[in-house]
């Protein structure tokens, strides 16, 4: 199954290096009150995030989540513009009116972040059906939460995508809670893979902290998806290390429960499986890592370099 | 030919406009609940399906937060979608979509992208379908910037500034009148006659009143203002049309001229959108020109009732219109 | 398991043909223009609305919809207040300001009927949640159809429901259309009881048109509901024989499915079943029929001699 | 006693609101994302699990539309929820349950039914939260006959009007400022201590001008008001507390007074609330009273940004407030 090409691997692995050192700096950034308002971070979630995008086409669509680093760096973005954004520059992919939860660039496929529970539920099938109705043979991923999937807009859209086969595949990253609300306590069910079965489409689950796997499972919906047959819903199992959002005590969970998880690292895992089947060196790899903090550490230097949007532009861009 | 006209009533015409732009951009395409084969609840598409194929005239699941939801992600990505809801009193479904997504899209993004969907929809009352089927609730989009809202009274207007709508690179909302989807109006043939959003118009000229009005109760304060002449009363009657973006320009000089100003709709007047026409003219220089106070004929602050004597009660009568015209005059 | 009262199988049979009387009234008044708006028949329904309101008990709640005619009744309800509020008189249930689409009782557990399709779903959970809270004994029975299991709302309130254990029956008619769409183009499955799997609750599927399988169906599903277990979703199997409104040219469908439906008419079906069960005599059963008629007859005099509501009552009951 | 009173801030006292009507009533309880074990987003519950139990402080799933119908359902069968929408910007996917159920059942049901409800939600910009996260979206509810509208600018607001919002048997939407949670302020202590819904109240006397206002921009107008002394200009800020129902009798004898209004809330200004009391001044008998047109100073029409300094500048900031007092008195 595993025929991933090296340099496919080499760059995700790169990818995930740089979405955790991405997040890393946000979160230090955070903890010292640097950055404006609220972010949430995927650390723990980069195999979920960034090899999922990778088995796509580089021009296939996404819809990203409030919790969506992972998932555009995955995509392959430009990180300064992404940094910029965060800090509200004028630089940033955004011009600094989006923030962390609006991340979007939608000539690249990137068609936001949301700050909407379900918000990309909709747009991922308007967008999908753009597709289909332009015949591109591109295809959508649409990005939500374990809690999202009990809102409205996943129903809605899961049922239209199927019944017109919609080229979209809707993929679930549950990282088993909302915000603090574990999912025993928001659905009665162990697999939200088995709610594809309401639209009578497939349904998979895979270990979200294994990034060959993640590979390896969108990809092979892909193919199913882009062929014409219609939507599928993948359900990603993987957990975050850190709190929901900036101000989290945590309480809902254990600390044991979150070490375990830890040692379930994605980018460890996905380093040791290179290495085992000798994919890559020792030294490849601790150059990729080290290359990443310095994407990032650049992208710190852009971003701080940046200028502020100037303020006559508050009122720019509400209609086209 | 470039000046032909022809009588159709509103429905047809907001047909027509649906159909030439289908055939001008392959981009343009319909969707709803029941737009097929149905023709739609109030038969507005009827016989679109046959000339365009279930592709582009695309039955929907009864899923109004799929339908905005989906026209967003579609418009945002080269399509130019019109949806429609079956009764305005479902976009409560649809809000999310319409309001956090579409709305916000272009200006959360930093001004790159673009989301042109036409979200049509019928509201008012007088069809005797209650509480649930009749509400007129253009007010709540009115109020969300990344909105253009619309509300055609006359067949004419229907055609031209649904095209009009439907090559915006914007969200409109877009409110049909029910009980004006019969009327008949001389509508022009020309497949580029466009009425551009945000240009309202006299559909009267007169010196001593200005009666504001849109929609289902245009007709009636026409009509009350023909009715005035023969009473030595000039009453000017002036459409928006658009409600977002408004002709205040048009408002402000008319109310200038007259110093007097009736504004009527049939919504429910708290909080509906009489109150922000009637700011925007106290806080103009129309504000010193007036010899009257500003005043509102909406609908009651009621929910719709369903008996038909009840539902005429809730909304403006061209008695009460009259009423108020010789209110301000005086009289 | 057939062990139903003999009484309860005449007054069974007395409620479908009120039912079938009553709309066949509403409808010669429609087509005459004697009645204002619209309204919804369930002509060919009414063993699924009848018997499954009568495996309630009494006390028991209900969410009707806008073809609710025979929900309503089979929860026993006076008719001359249903009539009169059809023909918007102030006797009515709702004085006039509700019709067709709103009849409501609330005192007597008829929660109302509801001219949003899937607006039943919520406020039959929050029913069922005061009952749980009061611990009445009482459970709620919300009724829809197949188009309204599209709906969002209906994802949101199974699957709350679902993790609350709430005391709540979703009773889905599916009568193979939604207004002119077909089952087949709104959603992609045979069954709408398979949706029961994505909140893990039972499902159950039920000839629609088989009183007392209908009856049994939601008495067995009603124990379950009422000892603490949770919901359970029904889907009752029906047609509906007349337009879905007043204005409908029926284009959708062909003339044949019709007829083949109206062959298998729930209440010829379920007399012939007593006939041949010997639980009733054709005496017994025409007197039903004639009784039942005359019940409407009755019902339109009563409306008809009512008054219309006081114009002044229009401001009225908007605030408590 | 009875007249006692204790500092705590906006969020405490409206959780002391809820604890106390919940130890008073058993018919209350509380339910909404992450109310119990997490407090709610912004700490508001904390603790109200400890004392309640899982029973009555009820974690739902992400599911706004259930949340708002459940509450619908169980207050028109006897129970008293209050339902809390973790931001206004998600009573988006609430509105049908909300607008179409909750706020019509009495009247569609001919007077037969009660909903005693509270739909609890934080609004207003001011956090870095950006556009789905900052609305100010109460002029769509103040829209909808049938419900009452609350924002408390003050924490002895939050709470007498909080428990009397419990107490109403209509469904009330009870808008929280998140820019206000950790304002201090005194609180009666009184568990009878209960503001009546609809009662406005002069924050400030003055009898220049008469500044009205609401939630996050009070205090703004109250500090320029108190400013403004020094330079001889006696301002009065009047805060309606309740935007339905309005104190419209308080606000047009103050009008009445000054001559002079400035109107001030945050929302987006095109179809804000601010119109519908402007226009109720304009048709009183206040109108006459005017010696200068009706201000509003309000929201920017544009989302919310996410740049700090963009976010500040869409809200009428202190010296904008000052800006339109010297203008009204012609300074
Ligand atoms: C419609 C809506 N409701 C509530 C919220 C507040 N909120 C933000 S993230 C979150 C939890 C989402 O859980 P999940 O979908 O599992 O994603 P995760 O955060 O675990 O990645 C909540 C409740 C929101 N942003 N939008
Ligand atoms: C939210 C909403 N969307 C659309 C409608 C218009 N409408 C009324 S009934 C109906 C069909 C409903 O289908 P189904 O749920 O299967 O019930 P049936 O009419 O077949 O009994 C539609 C689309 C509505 N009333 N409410
Ligand atoms: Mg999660
Ligand atoms: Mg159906």
């Amino acid at each position: 199954m595993t025929d991933i090409k090296k340099e496919t691997l080499l760059e995700m692995y790169k990818r995930m290096n740089e979405a955790r050192s991405f997040e890393e700096k946000v979160s230090y950034f955070f903890a010292r009150g640097m950055v404006h308002g609220t972010t949430h971070l995927s650390v723990g979630e980069e195999a979920s995030g960034v090899a999922s995008c990778m088995a796509l086409n580089s021009d296939d669509l996404i819809t990203s989540t409030h919790r969506g680093h992972s998932q555009v760096i995955g995509k392959g973005i430009d990180l300064n513009k992404m940094m910029a954004e965060l800090l509200g520059k004028y630089t940033g992919y955004c011009k600094g009116k989006g923030g962390s939860m609006h991340i979007a660039d939608v000539e690249a496929g990137n068609l936001g972040a949301n700050g909407v529970v379900g918000g990309g539920h909709g747009i991922a099938i308007g967008a999908a059906l753009t597709q289909q109705m332009k015949n591109t043979g591109k295809i959508v991923l649409c990005f939500f939460g374990d809690g999202a999937s009990n809102e409205g807009s996943f129903h809605e859209a899961l049922n239209l995508a199927s019944v017109w086969k919609l080229p979209v595949i809707f993929y679930c990253e549950n990282n088993l809670y909302g915000m603090s609300v574990p999912i025993g306590k928001s659905m009665n069910i162990k697999d939200i893979a088995v709610r594809a079965d309401s639209y009578g489409i497939p349904g998979y689950i895979v270990d979200g902290n294994d990034a060959v796997a993640v590979y390896n499972t969108v990809k092979e919906a892909s193919e199913y998806v882009r062929s014409g047959k219609g939507p599928v819903l993948i359900e990603s199992k993987t957990y975050r290390w850190l709190g929901h959002s900036k101000s989290d005590a945590q309480i809902y969970r254990s600390k044991e429960e979150v070490e375990e998880w830890k040692n379930k690292c994605p980018i460890k895992r996905f380093r040791k499986y290179m290495l085992e089947k000798k994919l890559a060196t020792e030294e490849e790899l601790d150059t990729i890592e080290k290359n990443a903090r310095q994407s990032i550490e650049e992208a710190v230097e852009f971003a701080n370099n940046s200028p502020n949007p100037p303020i006559e532009t508050v009122t720019e861009d509400v209609y086209a | 030919m470039a000046n032909e006209m022809k009588e159709m009533t509103y429905k047809d015409a907001v047909k027509l406009a649906m159909v030439e732009e289908m055939r001008r951009d392959e981009n343009v395409f319909l969707m709803g609940e029941d737009v097929g084969l149905y023709g739609g609840a109030f038969g507005v598409s009827v016989g679109m399906l046959e000339e365009f194929g279930e592709e582009r005239v695309k039955d929907t699941p009864i899923s109004e937060a799929a339908i905005a939801g989906a026209a967003a992600g579609a418009a945002v990505t080269g399509m130019r979608p019109i949806a429609e809801i079956m009764f305005m009193d479902f976009t409560t479904i649809a809000m999310d979509a319409l309001v956090n997504q579409a709305a916000k899209m272009r200006y959360m993004f930093g001004g790159k992208a673009k989301v042109p969907m036409v979200l049509r929809c019928p509201g008012g009352s007088g069809t005797g379908a209650a509480a649930q089927h009749s509400q007129s609730l253009e007010a709540w989009f009115c109020h969300v910037p990344g909105l253009k809202v619309i509300v055609p009274a006359t067949a004419k207007d229907a055609k031209g500034l649904l095209k009009a709508a439907i090559r915006d690179n914007n969200p409109v909302v877009f409110v049909e009148q029910k009980t004006l989807y019969k009327v008949k109006g001389e509508v022009p043939v020309d497949e580029d006659f466009i009425i551009p959003i945000g240009k309202g118009e006299i559909k009267k000229e007169g010196k001593d009143v200005t009666i504001i009005s849109y929609g289902r109760m245009l007709p009636r304060a026409l009509k009350v203002a023909e009715e005035m002449e023969s009473e030595g009363i000039s009453v000017e009657v002036l459409d928006p049309r658009t409600l977002v973006p408004l002709d205040k320009e048009l408002i402000i000089e008319s109310v200038k001229k007259t110093g007097r100003v009736i504004l009527v709709n049939e919504a429910c007047k708290t909080g509906g959108y009489l109150g922000e026409i009637a700011s925007v003219i106290a806080e103009s220089e129309a504000f010193d020109y007036l010899d009257a106070p500003i005043m509102r004929l909406a609908g009651l602050d009621v929910p719709v009732p369903y008996n038909p004597e009840l539902e005429k009660a809730i909304v403006p009568s061209e008695e009460q219109i009259r009423e108020a015209v010789l209110k301000v005059m005086n009289r």
